[in-house]
């Protein structure tokens, strides 16, 4: 889950990184208590929010006001821009990279640091970006923050305030569950204070159980993403015309790949996860109409879902709403024969392998 | 023979009690496993399919010689279940749990690297070795006994081929599901090196999908290690750049990661890369 | 470093173990706000205070009073009283023993409990103690707390508090450095509590650097000894009359082993340790003088400590105060020549070989 | 030959600008050990004996090669330094510092060990071979070339039994002292297995004291596992009971833990046990 620049801001705070004074606010007549020269950054999750205009100077609280009012409710990259962040302006020395993110190859926190800040970091070059895994055995220890200090080109004072926000941020990706954690730019002030000039923070969902706090957090979702979240399944909208329902995210990719072979595109691409609950098969069911597409295919192998479960779920979902899509229905594994029977008994022909139903569904969208 | 589990594999399941602890014992026997103990906490002393439950795995290992944990327990407590295998030094853990916070993972994966313990998952469906155990919730219907070691990310796309597989008469020593999430306990290059050992195994299948860089890292163990044939196949070739699918192991990143650099660094390797799963049982047989 | 029982319970409540209620007084006209009945213990840092009469009830305020005045002043084990733990009597339904001590052979923390509490735990058959190991990259797991529960004995809501003791036990351990903490007995109240009715703790003398609370702790010691402590020096006295100063704990009882050999007797075990600082080996000597020995061996490997540091520091004792005890010194390793210079200039005969030594200052002492 | 140290032994040395540091790595050098760099935090680019100093240790072991870290650091800090040198992949650390924190001990012993790092120490006067390399602060002056392996608990008392050892004539292979403290990262047995490995020592001398029971553990190891003949002192004979000596290493608890307990053992074990520390070269020559 990604946080807005300001939520991300205010756990660096709570975690000891210094950060600009700032406010949020989402009407311009609600800024007090600002004082100029100030930035105006429009709070929306996605990258090049600067060059899109998302970000401005202003020198006065009046032109903070003014600039305020023009920043919210631009669109940026899909994005409309609910709330702005109005910061102290940094006098800028210098500008760090200074990232802590999961690392799936060293299975453990990895920092990334880079003299190089202020920019996309995947356009520095490797040789000046400096990578320290930390052993998860190990834990943080003050050498880590030493050697980014050291590499990002700090001495003294401000070496020993980098080293120390490293130490932090490891505690926050750590304490607060998150997957990333990002500076960019890590400022050095022309006073020597080094401060967040920007932050990033992606929390793992999977941990939200144990944030009461971010768990409340709102994301910046469509309706229909908004009740798939809701109902735990992965839901993605796409170009195509067919609907995929299945379960695991590689089956439901392998789908995919095999409606392409046989000409047909996806519309939704939903993957279920193990369920053994017949109401979120049938509220799957009912959001997938909500996508309108034009033919549903089914794909479910049975493990922890029972394949009558999931037979359960569709049978409801097309007596509560009569379904206007056709459904190529394929399911296999755990109870595959009751489910095949009841499919069926209610007058569906159940495809019996994968490239069946792929080719089936693909005919149906191109007719 | 097989990998990982053996004749003398005795497993003990944490969260036995639960619904899927309870069900999936049932279908781990009835595939031919030797389920011996199950741990509920605070439920010692109760039976489920006439197994006794324990305490604590320490116990269950105590008196029953479990060397094997599978663990079933909702994800807030999955690491302290899997710790505490470790620490009553059994053999293998398998933990099937899924939505286990990443940062959990990555400390019970580095613990149980440090004992020794191999740790299959979290959030992933286990293995089978048809005629010998299945530990997890592979279906047990999908198996035949051959020559095939399957090494596979995916849990239902690994069903799906192995049926297949099966279905076209070609059986396997082990299918191992090592899981989708981000830190694995054992990644393909672990289950590789056991299967390029085992004797019984011939031919190997690897399963990935898009997203980080396992298949690349596994491509070149191949290349290096692995003299035995071996066809794979890439789930999300046509999954759009960028979308978040279904599990975090699908977010493609950067130029590695991608269906494309995966392909080319098998196909690199040696490996015969099937373009759909049902095309994998046809690879094989070439 | 042991603490007082009212210091190891004060450390307990603050990591959330329940204590009775109790004050602390060290005259009885301190005591107020008691409520009876109560407990009176004496507070020495030696075990026996039951069976010396050092712990005894009172059931009204006026008695406590008149206990307290009774034990306050008493000598148990030859520590005498100077303070007294009024606590609430306890309404015993059972006692349990539970102890967190560091483990040299399995190199941890190792928990140590028994369903027989209340007796002198070495007393308690093996086959009644349950020990277990917390692993230390696994570190305190809810299990462990689990286990103990249930092999003492408790069950439901009494095993869950035993087990969150077990829990807060461990993190007082580790976050306190203790060596070893323990209840005994870990009360189970008629009424259904879990609450320690006594409590020992053993801080690592060597981690006071980051205790500042507990470094302030007075201990119960000879003035000899407090200097020693101040001094940083290991000082035992003993019931010869040869005063031993080496450097290394092995060093001097081999030495101690040597002059026995000989017939000879320790009066005084003095450890200097690693030391390269003429005024410590300085003060050592003077600190030596005051035990009176009759005679005083010096035996001196050097390594970190060299061996002129030591010959001079000898040499400038024996300026400031004239000796009266005659000196057997043995100086060997780095910089020995030089020493043995200093020491042969002082118009003193320094010995070449331990043997030789202890052989010395034997005949020395017993002429 | 040698253990624990040969002729590719590389030694970075931790806390070098320090008086100690600075002091005995010119003993090292004297010695005949390749010290190659030394660490200290903020003193990068300076040097020390012709020595490189280096900020972290990655940055030394990357730059020189260092493969033993010698550990000078105060005790405050030497959790961190010794877990700055196994990050760094160092195959051995000797950490000469005492005063180390014990619950800081227990957590750097057991991830040293995770990573299969030989940890010497703390609080150890660290080993000398002969011919080979010193790591740590014994005398130089003490040695003589042979075939006797000395393993000790005690720091001086083995610079005594060693020189004695010298004197009349008896060399040593390698000189190793684990340490006093109650939690050192190697023990007896470990030096012991590698003493009977190696083909260069002969003969072997072990030095105890009271406490604990590392020599009962030892003996046991002696007796299944030591071919080779053991000489043995245990200091603390005639130590009172019950009295804290100088360390924790010394306090006698329960039966074991003795005096008594450790020479019986020790004899059971086919040991021989000398009374006095400088008998143990006429043990060694009978």
């Amino acid at each position: 889950m990604k946080l807005f620049e300001y939520k991300a801001k205010e756990l660096m705070k709570r975690h000891g990184i210094p950060v600009p004074r700032g406010v949020v606010v989402s009407a311009p007549e609600q800024i007090t208590g600002l004082s100029a020269p100030a930035m105006v950054k429009a709070q929306v999750l996605t990258g090049g929010r600067g060059k899109a205009g998302g970000i401005r100077p202003a020198d006065t609280v009046e032109a903070a006001r003014a600039v305020s009012s023009e920043v919210l409710g631009m669109e940026i990259r899909g994005y409309s821009v609910k709330e702005v962040l109005l910061e102290d302006r940094l006098n800028v020395a210098k500008e760090i990279y200074l990232g802590a993110t999961v690392d799936r190859s060293r299975k453990s926190i990895l920092f990334m640091a880079s003299p190089d800040g202020g920019v996309d970091i995947e356009s520095v070059p490797e040789d000046r970006i400096l990578m320290v895994s930390v052993d998860p055995l190990i834990g943080y220890q003050a050498y880590v923050g030493r050697r980014i200090a050291s590499f990002v080109g700090l001495e003294g004072e401000q070496a020993a305030q980098c080293a120390a926000i490293c130490g932090r941020l490891y505690e926050l990706t750590k304490e607060e569950d998150a997957e990333l954690a990002e500076i960019n730019p890590l400022v050095v002030t022309k006073d020597g204070q080094v401060i967040a000039g920007d932050g990033k923070v992606t929390i793992d969902s999977d941990s939200l159980f144990r944030h009461d706090d971010l768990a409340q957090l709102k994301e910046d979702l469509t309706p229909l993403e908004e009740k798939a979240r809701a109902l735990d399944i992965a839901f993605v909208q796409l170009d195509g015309n067919i609907g995929v329902i299945a379960n695991g995210a590689g089956l439901t990719m392998a789908t995919l790949d095999s409606i392409n072979t046989f000409g047909g595109k996806a519309g939704v691409f939903l993957d279920l996860g193990g369920t053994d609950d017949p109401e979120k098969v049938k509220q799957a069911m009912l959001l997938m109409t909500e996508a309108e597409p034009k033919v549903i295919l089914v794909n479910i192998f049975g493990g922890i879902t029972k394949c009558d479960t999931v037979a359960a779920g569709l049978l409801e979902a097309m007596e509560e709403r009569g379904i206007g899509s056709p459904i190529v229905a394929r399911i296999k594994g755990v109870n595959e024969e009751h489910a095949r029977e009841m499919l069926r008994n209610a007058g569906m022909k159940p495809a019996s392998g994968l490239s069946e139903a792929a080719q089936l569904a693909s005919q149906e969208s191109l007719g | 023979m097989s990998v990982i589990v053996d004749k003398d594999t005795k497993v003990v399941v944490q969260g036995i009690t639960g619904y899927q602890g309870t069900y999936h014992s049932k279908a781990m026997m009835d595939f031919g496993t030797s389920v011996v103990a199950g741990v509920t906490p605070g439920k010692g002393g109760q039976e489920v399919h006439g197994v006794p439950v324990f305490d604590t795995v320490s116990e269950a290992v105590a008196q029953t010689g479990a060397n094997t944990s599978c663990v079933f327990v909702p994800a807030p407590f999955t690491m302290s279940a899997v710790l505490e295998a470790v620490d009553a030094d059994v053999a293998t853990v398998v933990t099937v749990t899924e939505h286990v916070p990443v940062h959990d993972a990555i400390r019970f994966v580095a613990v149980a690297k440090a004992h020794g313990v191999t740790l299959i998952g979290p959030n992933c469906p286990g293995l089978g070795a048809p005629g010998t155990a299945k530990v997890g919730i592979l279906p047990n219907k999908i198996f035949k006994q051959g020559d095939v070691g399957v090494v596979s990310r995916s849990g239902t796309l690994t069903y799906e081929i192995v049926n297949a597989m099966s279905e076209a008469g070609i059986g396997q020593s082990t299918c191992v599901g090592i899981g989708g999430d981000r830190i694995p306990g054992t990644g393909f290059i672990e289950v590789l090196k056991r299967f390029q050992e085992d004797p019984d195994t011939k031919r190997i299948v690897l399963v990935g999908e898009i997203g980080g860089t396992a298949e690349e890292e596994a491509s070149e163990f191949i290349k290096g290690e692995v003299t035995k044939p071996v066809v794979a196949y890439i789930a999300g070739r046509t999954a759009p750049p960028g979308k978040r699918m279904g599990h975090a192991g699908a977010i493609i990143a950067r130029g590695r990661g991608t269906a494309d650099s995966k392909i080319g660094a098998l196909e690199a390797s040696g490996a015969r890369v099937a373009r759909l799963p049902t095309d994998v049982p046809g690879l094989l047989a070439e």
